[in-house]
Order: structure tokens, then C-alpha cells, then sequence
């Protein structure tokens, strides 16, 4: 009988897939490229180093890989957006992203972005805004507390990253906010 | 005989004290908040009783709301759990003038260990050792020098109404006492309405070690040893364990009977837990008493060999307690490890959320007492703590062996948790050495931090693997197959990727 | 020192066993058949290795594949769970000439103890009692009607080299003696190649127990007191518990001294079992011995407070018991309850297929030991063995209230399997009295198959359900949310449920 | 603060929703309509009887219920066809099947097959083909055994309904079949 274990189940991704893959705060930046792949054997080359994996979805998002024997357990957690991922491994996770031209841009729009962040205040976690202390139109000092923020028997204070004037305040006292919302605007 | 008991709490200890009651053949009715109509202790439950909303002031403290589901339900009985409403004297009086039995201690005696000076006045008549200091309020500055003086610097100012912190200041330095003495009045007087000050010594990285003590309606008072509870944050135990590496049978002997002798003082009844701070030459001095269950008392279950929620239903319907002190015996040591809902590389960031695909330990050794489920989403309302794993060893040895193997097995995907740091506690010399105290995670934070990282065959898999996740989910996503049976895709992958045809 | 080990076995044992290894700081090797990969012991190995298509004969019984990989990975040692080729002499052998440790005993030991008639034989010489019969082969019809005339009717006729129920005949009229004599035999020798029958008294509903025993290189044997596994059906334990209720102290002692003077007799070597019936005047008779762990271990580890596969472990690597006879002190009460993919409604049939929906029963005194997950699909070609349940109590009435809390709590859907069968052996008189021997579920057969059914209310509400589901699944497929992020939809219903937004 | 719990989490489903449900094997047929629902909060009229009732998706297909203050855990698994349901409940398992006009047509036709059933041999559930004792024209008394399945360690043999002409066979030796499949059909 032949090793029916590696049989395609899924359809086999293309030959050609080719992507440039990201890992944030690591500093790796890494060409990866599918070479082969019959079933669930793969092969792949990372930055010209080959790899011959047999990779399972075993549940969602969790994945069994053997890799020359050794058995690896990782998590797939799709990021926000398309092509971000958070990947678990035994010791650590990883940010990753896949990046492609698309992607390219949109992460050039966001270095942008980037620059202006000590300019909005985003709530890292959902919560509830216990007080704000800002006003549109108010004149504010970096390290100014501007929005105090609980969630799960903790209160956060949250501050001006610089100086400026409150140009917009989207959230009231009692609101419950997600984790990622931008809760001050200072210009 | 106690046939129904409200559980008014939620999460794990409401979980937990269903599981008792249902093998006691006791029925259990929850209450729930907005927040938690999903929340497994509503689904565990015979009954279900809606009472607020999620701000747990509007719902899990409101007392009115609580007492008015017992009578309509008929419960005879009303257990706390931890936290909220068990250790509020008020409670306890007001269930006892509905005629339903509180599973606790009588308002007198939780007024009576609430109270910081009243406590160590107590302690001090029934000759339990207490932290060197006065018991009287610091109220004018003369007193207050001459007193510090007296104990000798370093102190600790205190709250008598304290609680969480708050009327506290650590005094270093002659200079500072009297400022020290103001802001310390003017906080307490802001958050409980009492100015009371008094001092004591203060003790560096002391060991902090409970005695669990049980007591019935008869008068007879046993302990059930220690749990060496000084691995902490921010005052806030993270791993527990029995017995105590420090501790020596004389001590513990001694100690135990003190831990007796205090619950005695007051004419206790129930479970309850008598804390000590320890110094390293293990003098050992009465901290505080909680008069409830703790987070902690599965460990002391474990070496036991008792179930002390139902102690607790069996001391409340005035039956005498099971044991004797002879009969209290500890076999091997058990350790558990809270797992909460946290960044602990952001500062121990709560971080609520869904949990998305979830991996329990199992298998010899091992209790855990949760309450979250795949697709639960954490309320951000509460407190943190997801779970409690709970492991067993013939020796301290082998229980941090297993505690590391249960940490392996356990994934929650979707938040972020405190596994891996546990982990990296387990791998703490200081921890495996049993050489620690409340210091701990101070001295130790350049090994507990410390990120680690995959080998670089592992990073490039774990780059594959996500290429080959994004095609499968773009595949996926164009080929959505929207069946007419109404599977709609949910769990068919396992299907699909398990069953080889052939 | 083992610093590797393959585990030449699947499913729940497999973990079970990579779980004391990991422990134990020793490295796991799997080894998987074609309808394997998904299972939980390849993802908990360190490595894992394909060996062959799923039937097991071409997979997990295939010594060469299983020798290479060990050779390959250099695993030291090569632990053989239970089944497949735990009791096979020439795999002992085998690895023992390839330089490899065979967890469990020499091939010589193995060989004595799989023919029935050396086994007596040995029994006997070292005054083991056995059950009333002969030891040589019924060869003339002359020797057998003389020898069931000796004995007396009932008689077993047993095939020597037996198992299965094969070869085996039950004779309670002297007419039927010669025509079962000639049937037992061809079916020997069909199924095992070797004719030789011997007689045995036949003893009617007798109790199965078992004894424990653990022997190292060096001469020491214990026992770790025995486990009652009298609720069966066709010859399949389903619960099996410690201690036996039948049993008395003095009994248990002489008992275990047999079990040891049997492993003795052979010059035993490692963990193994002496399984004896027993009637209800407490007479006992050796049945054979088991030359590998059993299924039912775990309620002697918890008993007892032992790690059976590391002290296997140990053994082999030369190490001394770590206990003493007199150290070993049962503890409380274990039950151990086997769940299976089958459907007991439906003789037992076997219910393989995926694992929809799983939710584990957790909390204080419970164990499990499985190796299932949701999406798994159950293979056909294994044991339908899913897990097993464990629990522990003070006495043997909390052990049975804390066994039908955790079987209320466990939940999986997908596939039947014979979590309400067993719920319903918890409730039955004689089970709960202790009163029950190998005849429990014939004599109990309808209190146990009786259908149970939910109240109007309950069934009303099942209807209610139903369509409520019908009508969102409906809707959900109309509305089918093909998202660019790759969500796909997969437990999103969870964000859905649970988020209130206000 | 209003009882957002009750809050609507799905869109409502029609008021005029009314469905006929039988439960197999119980000889119970209902009536069951939605009368009114606010967000998690049902009534519905079983056969005139009225329940008002709080429900909640959970888990997929596992429910969580309170009627009249008690708790009840129901699981639903859909079954081979839409609108048949296997419902868990604490002490029993039901086999559901929501019928209008389209379901009563497709069971007056499963009537009929119903009738043919002793001339199919079908699998009750997955396994092996380790013996096929029928061809095709063979003439078989009722109790033949003409096929033996091979599933986790145990065979089981599967006989003739009736006598007649095996006019199919549908499986060989080593085929893996899954359950509910038609092995061999006789006329």
C-alpha cells in the first residue's frame, strides 16, 4: 500500500507561490517559497535553505508539521488584517506578515501612520472609560493625562505622547471600547 | 438539611462549588449579570436567576437582588465563593435575618477580623504572635515619633479599615514619618471613611504562609497545615504550594496551633485561613485572617484528601467536622498556578477577549478548575483569572515536573495568558531550590523576562506554516461551499483533513 | 540513564505514556500508521515517525518498522503500552538483541506466562492457588470423561494457547463432554496452530480481581493491592475500581502475598498483574498474569500515589522500587470508568467518526486520560477505547457521586459512545451496595437499558431548539459573510454570542 | 441600565414561524410557533402550550436554556438531510425532523423506500469490506449472509431480508465504506 498518510487533502497550492514574509520585532525579513508539494509533503526553500514538511491541519488554526522526524506544534492566529499573523510556537509568538505589492504599499501608508501615533491615544484593550479629561480645543503637555481607562479590576491612565491641541475626543465617560480604538485625537 | 444553596459569585469558585454541591446531591441556583449569560456557572447550574447588570456593584454585590432569587427559589442556603459579598458582615447578618444560612462566619467575626487593630488586639489576648507595633491610632505626632522610635525604623504605617494597598506607607527614614503619618490618614479617611493609623515593623521580603484552619458549630477547631503562598505580583499570589519548603514539623506544629488558637479567639466556624508573614530564620508573625474560602484551597485538598466546600455545607448545616487533628496527615505536595488573562510582557496587562481554541491538561496528577470555553469570551467586568491548575507529586520534585508538563499541554488561543511565564517560573533555580520569599519575582525578573526564542528552523516553519494557513483560507474563501445542510463549515476541516479515503 | 524512548503504541496509552516521559526529562518517540497523523500522540512526541498503513498488522505490529525507528532515533528504550506487542516474547527478544531496553519482561517470562498450562504449572509448584482442573492435554476421549468426572460439572475446556474466548467451551451436561472436546480443539488449532486442551472447573459469575505487582532487577517484588474489574461485558471490563468491596484485610494480604510469590516464581521483572476469580465465599483461584500495564492502572496510582510508568521506567534502567511493601497504603477510594465510541443501545456496536463537540468533565478528585479532540476523527481500525474517566474520593460513596458528576459533565457529540450507560451502573442498587460480580450486567439488564426520557417540558423544549437552530443555520447560509481577514466563519458565532455591545 | 442580556444577538426570526416537529421513535407530533422574541427571549406555543423562554447559542450547536428559572443544556447535531436534527438532552437523545409541505413530500417517498428496506443491505456505520459473499443474479434465501464489515476490532456479518436476486453489489473485499451506505441491493 503507498504512504496514503501524505495524499493531497487539500488541492495543491501553486507551484509558483512565492512570498516575502516578515517577522515584526525580529528583524527577519525572509523569501519563501513553495517548491513541491504532494498531499501534505511540501517542500520549501527559505532564503535558498530547503525544508521537506509534512504539515496537517489538525484543528483550526492548530498545526501538526514533522520535520525530519522532530514533531512541531504551532498555532495560526489570523491578525486585523489579511496576510498578519500571529503565530505560536513552543517557546515564543511571532508577528508575522505576508508581504506582497498590495501589502507593500498599504505597510508604506501605515509607516506613516506610524510617525503621528504618539498623536492619537488608542486604548491597547477593551474596557470602559471611567473619566475623560480632555475637551476639543484644549491645549494639552505630553505626559498630561487625558483618559482613564478600567477593564478587569485595573484602572489605566493614558497620556499625551506630546504636545498639541485636542483636535478630536471620541469616547465619553462610561463607554465600553474595543481594544485597538482610538480614543483622542491631538493635532 | 441543606437541599439548595445559591451560589451568588461566578466564574471558577462558582463552578467549583456547584461541583460539590452536585455530589451532594444539593441543588444549585446561579445568578448572573449581563456580562455573564454565556458564563459556564449559568450553564452548570439547576437554576438561573438574572440580577444586573455587568458592573458587578449593580449585580454580584447587590444584596437585595441576591436575597430576593434565594426566597424565590426556596435556596436554603447562600455561598459566597471568594471575593464579592463573602467576607461582608452585613451579608452575613442579613442572610441570617431571612432565615437563609450563610455559608460563613457570623457577622461578628468577620467585623471583628476586618478590622486591623481589632485583629491584633485579639490575637495578641489569645497569644498568637503578631507583627512587633501598637494597636492603638497614631493621633497625635508626639505619639507617633515616640512609637517608631520604639519598634525602630523600618516601618509600616497602616489603615486600620485597610484593605488593597490603600492607607499604607512604608517608612524608611526619621524624616519622613510625619508626612508619611498625613498622607496615610487623608488616604484611608478618602477611601474608608476611618482615619485610623497605627504602625507596625516592617519586614522585608517576608515569606508569606496560611494556615487553613476548619472549625464547626461544636467547638472543635482543626487546621489542615500551611501553603507557602510568597510567589506574587503587585500583592497578588501567582503559584501556591504544600507544604511549605520552608517549613520545619516544629514549626509547623507550633503554628497550626496558634492557627487554632486564633480561630478559637473568635468563636470561628467554617473554613477559614489564618495568614503568617515569615522571616527567613522563620520567626513568624499573625498577618491577617480571611474568613472565607481561598483562591488557593485546592492544594490543600490535594495533600488532604478532603473536599473543604463540602466541609463548609456540612459545618453550616451543623454537622461535626470529619476530621480530627490527628487524623490530618500530608501526603506528597501540590502546587497550583493561576492562570489569568494577561500580558505578562506589558506589565501584566489584563487581556480580556475570545478565547479561540483551547488545549486542557490532562492525564495523571493533574485538577484544573476553570470556567472558559472555546468561543467564551472574557467579560472585562471581572478579574482576570481564567483557571486554576492544580498538580500533585510524590515529592516537590516531581510536582514541579508535572506542574512543567501541564504548562506544556495547556494552549488558549485568542488572549493573551500567563502560561509561559509560569513556565519560566517552574524553571526559576530559586523556585526549584524552595529558596524564595516575596521577593521573588523582583530578584529573579531578568530570567522571567527574559524572551525566548525559536531556533531558526523553527522560525522558517513557523513562516511556512503561515503561507500555507493564508492560501488555505484564500482557497477556502473562494471556494466557500455554502452548503443547504447547514453544517456551514464549522468544524468540517477536522473531517476533511482526518478521513482518508482510500 | 533512558534519555529516549519510542512508544510502540497509539491512542490514549501512547500519551499516557510520553506525558511520565516528558516528566521524567526523557524524549518521546511516536510511531504512526496511515490513519495516524492526526493523532494526538504524534503531536506529543518530539518525534514522531510513519510506519506503515492503517490496519495494525502492517503498522504497529510490524516489529522491523518499529525496530528501524527505533535504531534510527536512538532511542534507548522501547515502551510497548498495552495490546499490540506488549506481550509478545520474540519482540522482547528482539529489542534485547538489537541493544534496545524492552520495557517489561524477558522474553522467557512472557513465553511461561501466555501458555495456559505453564503458567498452572508454574503456579502450582510455587502454591499459587488455581482453579480446580488439570494440566495435561485431554488427548483420549477416555482421559477427558475420567478427568470432568474427577473434577465434577460445570467444566471449562480451555485451548493452552488461548485467548479471545477462542478454544474455550463451557460443558454442563456429561453428553456434551466429547463433542466440545473436538470442537475446543479444531478451534485451536485453527486459530493458534496448537490443539493441546486442558479442563477446568467452571465458576459460575465469579468476581475478577486483579493484584498489582512491581519487581525490579534485583530481586524486590511488591504488590500495590488489587483492583475489583467484575463489571464486564462479553469479557470487556468497562468499570473497574479500588478497593474491591468484597475484599477484607486479611484476605488482601494473603492474596498479595501470592501475587508477589507468583512474580517471584518466574522471576518477574517489571510492572505486571495477577488476575485471580473469585467467588463469593472469597475463595480465589489464579487466572493468569498480564505481563504489561493495564488499562486500569491509574486507580492504583491514585490509591496508592505511585507513577506506574515511571517506576517502569526506573525498573529498566536497573534502578531499585522506590517503595517498600509496607510502604504501600491504599488512600481513599478510585473508580475508573472506560469510555467508548460505541452504542449501547445497539449491542455495543462500535461508533466511530469525528468528534463534533467535546466538553471534559474537570475539578477536584477527577482524572482523564484520552487522546481525542474536537475534529478528530475516530479511525475504524483501532480499539473504540476514547478515554478513560478516573476519580478519587475519601470513601467509596463520595468516589460514586464524584463518578456521576464528572460522567453528567462529560460531553461529546458526533459519535455515541457509553457515557449514559455508565451514568445508569452508577445508579444500579447492586453497584452502589458493592454487591456485583461478573454477572452485574446480565442480572441488571433492565434497569440498565431502560430508556430514559425527559419530562414534557424538557422534550417540548428540544422541539423549540431544534427549530430555532433550523432558522439560524437558514439564515446564516443566506447571509453567508465571505470575509477578506480569513475568519471563515469558524467559531465566530462565540464573538457573536457573547459580545454585548452597549 | 436596561437587561441588554435579552438584547437582540441575531436578527429576530419571523413572527409567523410555525413548524410541524416530530420526534421519531416517540410517536409525538407537534405544533410548535414562535409567538414573539426580544433578542434571546423566546415565546413559543407547543401545541397551544406556552413557554417563555431565554435561549442562547453557546457553543455551536450546544444551547443554553432557562425556562421558568431552570437551566437546561441541549446540543443540536444536523442530521444527513436539513431539517432533521439529533437533539441531546441531559437524560436522553431525541431524533427531530422539522416537516412542511417539502419534507412531507420527501417522507411519503422515504415511506416507500421504507418498504424496500429488506432489500438493501446498508452499513449502519463506517468500516472494511472483509468478505463479499454476493454476485450479481445470485439467487439468496432471507438470512444469507452476504457480506462481512471488519470496525474496530470487531466483524459483523450482514444477512439477506428476504429472499430474491442480488441485482447489485455495490462494495468489493477492502473497501472502506462510511455508514449509511448501500452495500448490495436485491430484488
Amino acid at each position: 500500500m503507498e504512504e496514503i498518510w501524505k495524499k493531497n487533502q487539500y488541492e495543491p497550492i501553486l507551484k509558483s507561490d512565492k512570498m516575502q514574509i516578515e517577522i515584526s520585532k525580529e528583524n527577519i525579513e525572509s523569501q519563501v517559497e513553495l517548491i513541491e508539494q504532494d498531499g501534505n509533503q511540501y517542500t520549501f526553500s527559505v532564503d535558498g535553505k530547503m525544508y521537506d514538511l509534512n504539515i496537517v491541519m489538525v484543528e483550526n488554526g492548530a498545526y501538526s508539521i514533522i520535520h525530519e522526524g522532530k514533531s512541531y506544534n504551532l498555532e495560526t492566529i489570523p491578525g486585523d488584517k489579511p496576510k498578519k499573523y500571529t503565530v505560536n510556537t513552543i517557546l515564543s509568538t511571532y508577528e508575522i506578515e505576508l508581504v506582497d505589492a498590495a501589502s507593500r504599499y498599504s505597510r508604506a501608508r501605515q509607516g506613516d501612520e506610524d510617525a503621528t501615533n504618539d498623536k492619537q491615544i488608542i486604548a491597547p484593550m477593551p474596557g470602559k472609560i471611567v473619566s475623560v479629561m480632555a475637551v476639543p480645543g484644549q491645549e494639552v503637555k505630553q505626559g498630561d493625562t487625558l483618559v482613564i481607562v478600567s477593564a478587569m479590576k485595573m484602572e489605566s491612565e493614558y497620556k499625551a505622547g506630546t504636545d498639541g491641541i485636542v483636535q478630536e475626543v471620541l469616547v465619553k465617560n462610561d463607554d465600553t471600547i474595543d481594544g485597538g480604538q482610538i480614543m483622542i485625537i491631538i493635532e | 438539611m441543606i437541599k439548595k444553596v445559591l451560589v451568588a459569585n461566578r466564574g471558577e469558585i462558582a463552578v467549583r462549588v456547584m461541583r460539590s454541591c452536585r455530589e451532594m446531591g444539593i441543588h444549585s441556583v446561579a445568578v448572573f449579570s449581563d456580562a455573564d449569560r454565556s458564563s459556564m456557572h449559568v450553564r452548570y447550574a439547576n437554576e438561573a436567576y438574572h440580577i444586573g447588570p455587568s458592573p458587578s456593584t449593580e449585580s454580584y454585590l447587590d444584596q437585595n437582588k441576591i436575597i430576593e432569587v434565594a426566597k424565590k427559589t426556596g435556596a436554603d442556603a447562600i455561598h459566597p465563593g471568594y471575593g464579592f459579598l463573602s467576607e461582608n458582615a452585613t451579608f452575613s447578618q442579613r442572610c441570617k435575618d431571612e432565615g437563609i444560612i450563610f455559608i460563613g462566619p457570623d457577622k461578628e467575626v468577620i467585623a471583628t477580623m476586618g478590622d486591623k487593630i481589632t485583629a491584633r488586639e485579639t490575637m495578641i489576648k489569645s497569644g498568637v504572635p503578631v507583627v512587633p507595633g501598637t494597636n492603638t491610632d497614631l493621633n497625635t505626632d508626639e505619639l507617633a515619633l515616640k512609637t517608631v522610635a520604639e519598634i525602630g525604623l523600618p516601618v509600616m504605617l497602616k489603615a486600620s479599615a485597610g484593605g488593597g494597598g490603600k492607607g499604607m506607607r512604608l517608612v524608611k527614614d526619621e524624616k519622613d514619618i510625619l508626612s508619611s503619618l498625613r498622607s496615610a490618614k487623608s488616604e484611608a479617611l478618602a477611601s474608608f471613611g476611618d482615619g485610623t493609623v497605627y504602625v507596625e515593623k516592617f519586614i522585608a521580603n517576608p515569606h508569606h504562609i496560611e494556615f487553613q484552619i476548619l472549625a464547626d458549630q461544636h467547638g472543635n477547631v482543626i487546621h489542615l497545615c500551611e501553603r507557602e503562598c510568597s510567589v506574587q505580583r503587585r500583592h497578588q499570589k501567582v503559584v501556591e504550594e504544600t507544604p511549605s519548603p520552608l517549613m520545619t514539623e516544629k514549626i509547623r506544629q507550633e503554628m497550626g496551633e496558634y492557627a487554632v488558637a486564633a480561630a478559637k479567639s473568635v468563636n470561628y466556624v467554617g473554613a477559614g485561613t489564618i495568614e503568617f508573614l515569615v522571616d527567613n530564620d522563620l520567626n513568624y508573625y499573625f498577618l491577617e485572617m480571611n474568613t472565607r474560602l481561598q483562591v488557593e484551597h485546592p492544594i490543600t485538598e490535594r495533600v488532604i484528601g478532603i473536599d473543604l466546600v463540602k466541609e463548609q455545607i456540612r459545618v453550616a448545616q451543623g454537622e461535626k467536622l470529619s476530621m480530627k487533628q490527628e487524623d490530618v496527615v500530608q501526603k506528597g505536595h501540590a502546587i497550583e498556578c493561576r492562570i489569568y488573562a494577561e500580558d505578562p510582557d506589558n506589565n501584566f496587562m489584563p487581556s480580556p477577549g475570545v478565547i479561540k481554541h483551547l488545549t486542557e491538561p490532562l492525564g495523571l496528577g493533574v485538577r484544573q478548575d476553570g470556567y472558559v470555553y472555546e468561543g467564551f469570551e472574557i467579560p472585562i467586568y471581572y478579574d482576570p483569572m481564567i483557571s486554576k491548575l492544580i498538580v500533585w507529586g510524590n515529592n516537590r520534585d516531581e510536582a514541579i515536573q508535572r506542574m512543567r508538563r501541564a504548562l506544556y499541554e495547556y494552549k488558549i488561543t485568542g488572549i493573551k495568558t500567563s502560561i509561559k511565564f509560569l513556565e519560566k517560573i517552574m524553571e526559576t533555580p530559586d523556585f526549584i531550590s524552595g529558596k524564595y520569599d516575596t521577593g521573588f519575582i523582583e530578584k529573579n525578573d531578568t530570567f522571567l523576562f527574559e524572551k525566548r526564542k525559536c531556533d531558526s528552523d523553527c522560525l522558517d516553519i513557523s513562516m511556512i506554516v503561515a503561507m500555507v494557513d493564508y492560501q488555505k483560507r484564500l482557497k477556502n474563501t473562494l471556494n466557500q461551499d455554502v452548503s443547504s445542510n447547514g453544517e456551514s463549515g464549522w468544524k468540517k476541516f477536522g473531517k476533511k483533513t482526518s478521513m482518508n479515503r482510500f
